[in-house]
């Protein structure tokens, strides 16, 4: 099972020992999400400060390539701006882990792969629909976590 | 085939059934096309396909086979989106039927927008799937339900739509796009425009209107959309509600358990996505996969050659029947608008005895009341004999038809 | 095939999709039947022949094709009644799947017969599709849910039963007669008899019981019973709800349209005897038709001879995994108790990596919640694997499920 | 077409000119029936004097099966006792219009031959569960009209 596309060394580390993995009490942020499919289910917390990610966890129960995905992506957005959260794209994280072939190979697995992106675009978009009064930026992000997968 | 030639001979081919000989060795000659249409080989052969070599249940695992039947189903739904011209394909959802859909939106819409005082209106040339759903709606609810009538061409009076719609009262205008027994075509275009500019909202039974012309939702603006796969090649036990995402988005669930839930807890639940959040359980997978193969026959053939074929033939066939004496045929004489269907009596010899004496000689007429009695009480009979026509249906056919109501003139002693 | 001698090597010839080679050219092993079985070439053959030589739509034309279609149509329920001993055909509606029946009692039965401070009582290891339709109909009327819970050993608890039932309140007890994720085997019979000495109603989820045992529907004294044919070797977007006459004739119609009406007329309408009343719109006919070449296969390999297959092959692999490290068995250690469906967790692997890592040796099993989220929560976990059986299974392979646990441990370095 | 197994001569003589056609005003008993699948409708006028049928009469809409049925049945009840009605088998309709083929042949058309007949079973069913007080007569009659095609 060397070189297998999916279960590579990082991933299996990641699943064991998920990066951020917690809960921020009364964080700025709580989004849960679930895949109905198969029941990975994660909580996301965000606190942000000066338009930007200060801290960063989450929670739940997932599958290996869902715990890896949230890691990461929770690693890669910690300190950045909003901004660059809003326009951060799945093929980013995908690539990280090098993922990118599930989107042709497995369109179940995708979806255990990007839960974590689409709680943290759903979790955003309220923010700056309510905090910023940012109604375009809202509705983009709403558009684009409703199609993600 | 070339979208631009028409080969009547290579497309029935395709049908296997059209070799049949039924009765006393009769050849088959079908004419029962409004209640069903004959599958070609590339449906049964897709049919036979998706059993031997993928078969199984879908969305929910990652082994191979469901990772095959979960993408070709999802495959089904892009091309209807596709063939018809629907943006989202979210909003396309799989249902058993025609009826299904129509009670769908009667259960899931209806229940909560229509109240005491409200109007729903139809019309006189409605199926039953989109008269009885509404009934039952308005008699709970205790709203008024409304009928648009027609006249002696069998076309809508629209005067007493505007009517209905001046009050303010009406929510939901349930209409057919092709009548099944007059095979009147609404002027569908008008009827929503008018509805739209007061803020009522339109269902249209599209069940023989899909299948014999070129539909683009995405231009008709109407609210919901519904038909059968089983009308147009495909096979028997699928259907589509087409809706608009935001009412879809706002609708109650109409049946609960898999697929259409996202967390069940003991006592508290959350739906699913759409289109997902409206189809639970199993869904017929095999026939909804298969679907595929007959959208792929129809556009290859291509829906504007579809219709003209048709059209061809209703005018032969008008034509023809205009000259035999004692012929009595509802609806519209012009066969630009009308879809291909005749309705008819003979003398005064009931349905279905010329049914049954045609029959013998292989010509398979429907005769009833075509799930159409509001009409029938209109027309004042108990039923009609229905001619309907298809892709593969040849002028011989048609002619055939004709001779054979000879026979009931001789049995009848006319 | 005699009833007597159960041919593994004969049955398995009879499915095609058995000699199917997936991913890197591994043979089939296809171990998630509790979501659907394969289908027999018998099965698939009888599809085609249907849409080649007889497809038309049904009950109401009387040309050749329409009655021969008809008569098929209707053997089917004739089949059903003799397979499930049911005294009176009319009491089987064809409906979509176990799904749609339940919901169709849900609203038809429901609706009028539970109210505020009534109790419904389901179980701990239902499907989905036995709660979802429950909570709405509660929540709708204000009446209670209350679940019966399982013990270690996936049993459930009776006597919280006699409890719920002891409050006079509880107007019917919605329960699976096969749990789909533990295997367990309800003691019905039990259920039942405490149900009818208060009165109250029983439905019975039978779509894990009779594709899997001999089921006697006379000898049960339930109220409704619901199945999947596509769980039984049939197609897809067929089930059947079977339930007491006296129960159908005093509930009011689910769907409006086409077929379940007798009489309609622009306000009024009258409904159509049994089972037709439930029937609305075009049924699935080819798939019912077919769904009797399933049933004929069943009935001649015998059911007692299925379910001892079964048996046999629960015991062997519930030996050889509780020789495992790290493998967790839910539910029933004795296979007289369970049905052939085994759910699993290895290590703390998550389900759907174990199910990924398996399926590129051609093993399919199934992982996630099963449509058992609630059942998932009281086990505490987030989901299991589930592998289950039928008629063509063979030792094999579960050794090949067994032995790709192997690579599992591998690619977690367990 | 001559020797057609349905149309004989008698058949469509009486589909031309059916016999006790019309209505009985304050008829003691009146049932109406319909096929649903077909749209036959019929109503059935029955009185009934010193428990026999001292008069019937039909009318409604139908096809040459159904009228020529209708006709003879009503012929061949009238003046008859209850009791001898109650006991009236379909074969005995159809055998002396020869339709008794219809059984196996038409699945469809039976309905049509039968509908009368049907309408008679429920009609006199009522009447002696309400009027005689003959529950089993009754029990039985209705079942029998449920269980006729
Ligand atoms: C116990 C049980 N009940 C109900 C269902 C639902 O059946 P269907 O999806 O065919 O409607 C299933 C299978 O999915 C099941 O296993
Ligand atoms: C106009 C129209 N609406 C609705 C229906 C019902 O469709 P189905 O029976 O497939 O549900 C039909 C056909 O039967 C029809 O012709």
């Amino acid at each position: 099972m060397s070189g297998d596309p999916i279960y590579t060394e990082m991933i299996i580390e990641y699943s064991r020992n998920p990066s951020n993995y917690g809960k921020i009490e009364d964080a700025h942020i709580t989004r849960h999400d679930s895949n109905p499919l198969c029941g990975d289910s994660i909580d996301l917390y965000l606190n942000i400060d000066d338009k930007k990610i200060s801290d960063v966890k989450f929670d739940g129960k997932g599958c290996a390539i869902c715990m890896a995905c949230s890691s990461v992506l929770t690693e890669m957005i910690k300190g950045k701006s909003l901004e660059d959260v809003k326009k951060f794209e799945k093929d980013e994280l995908l690539s990280e882990l090098g993922l990118e072939h599930l989107i042709k190979t497995s369109p179940v697995r995708i979806k255990c792969a990007l839960l974590s992106l689409k709680a943290l675009k759903y979790g955003i978009y309220s923010y700056f629909a309510e905090k910023m009064n940012d109604v375009e930026s809202a509705g983009n992000l709403k558009e684009e976590a409703a199609n993600l997968y | 085939m070339q979208a631009n030639t028409y080969s009547l001979e290579e497309i029935r081919n395709d049908f296997p059934v059209l070799n049949r000989r039924v009765r006393d060795d009769k050849k088959l000659v079908y004419l029962d096309n409004a209640a069903t249409t004959q599958k070609p080989n590339q449906v049964i052969d897709a049919i036979t396909d998706y059993y031997q070599n993928h078969n199984s249940n879908i969305h929910r695992a990652v082994h191979a086979l469901a990772e095959e039947s979960t993408e070709a189903f999802e495959v089904t739904r892009d091309k209807i989106a596709k063939f018809l011209n629907i943006q989202n394909r979210e909003e396309i959802v799989f249902v058993k039927g025609t009826t299904e859909a129509i009670n769908l939106v009667a259960y899931s819409w209806g229940r909560d927008n229509v109240q005491k005082g409200d109007i729903v209106v139809t019309t006189e040339y409605e199926h039953h799937s989109n008269i009885v759903p509404w009934q039952l709606l308005t008699q709970e609810t205790g709203a008024e339900l409304k009928y648009i009538d027609i006249d002696d061409d069998g076309e809508l009076i629209l005067e007493q739509l505007d009517e209905y719609l001046s009050t303010g009262k009406v929510k939901l205008v349930a209409i057919s796009h092709v009548s099944n027994v007059l095979g009147t075509i609404t002027d569908i275009h008008n009827v929503i425009k008018k509805c739209k500019n007061v803020g009522a909202k339109v269902l249209v039974d599209g069940a023989q209107a899909v299948p014999h012309m070129k539909v683009d939702i995405a231009s008709l603006g109407c609210d919901f959309y519904a038909f059968s796969a089983h009308k147009m090649l495909g096979p028997t036990g699928v259907g589509v509600l087409w809706a608009r995402k935001e009412l879809l988005e706002n609708m109650r669930p109409f049946q609960g358990g898999g697929d259409m839930i996202r967390e069940v807890h003991k006592h508290e639940t959350t739906w699913n996505d759409l289109p997902y959040k409206f189809e639970a359980g199993t869904p017929n997978v095999a026939d909804v996969i298969c679907f595929a193969a007959a959208i792929d026959y129809l556009t290859k053939i291509g829906m504007d050659n579809v219709r003209s074929h048709e059209t061809e033939l209703t005018k032969y066939a008008l034509e023809k029947m205009s000259k035999v004496k004692g012929l009595t045929i509802y609806g519209p004489k012009d066969p630009q608008k009308a879809s291909g269907v005749i309705s008819f009596n003979f003398n005064d010899v009931h349905p279905h005895d010329v049914a049954t004496i045609i029959d013998k000689n292989g010509v398979a007429i429907r005769s009833g009341h075509h799930c159409a009695q509001v009409l029938m009480e209109k027309l004042n009979v108990a039923a009609t004999n229905r001619a309907s026509f298809y892709i593969y249906t040849t002028k011989e056919e048609v002619d055939t038809l004709i001779d054979s109501l000879e026979q009931v003139a001789e049995v009848f002693k006319l």
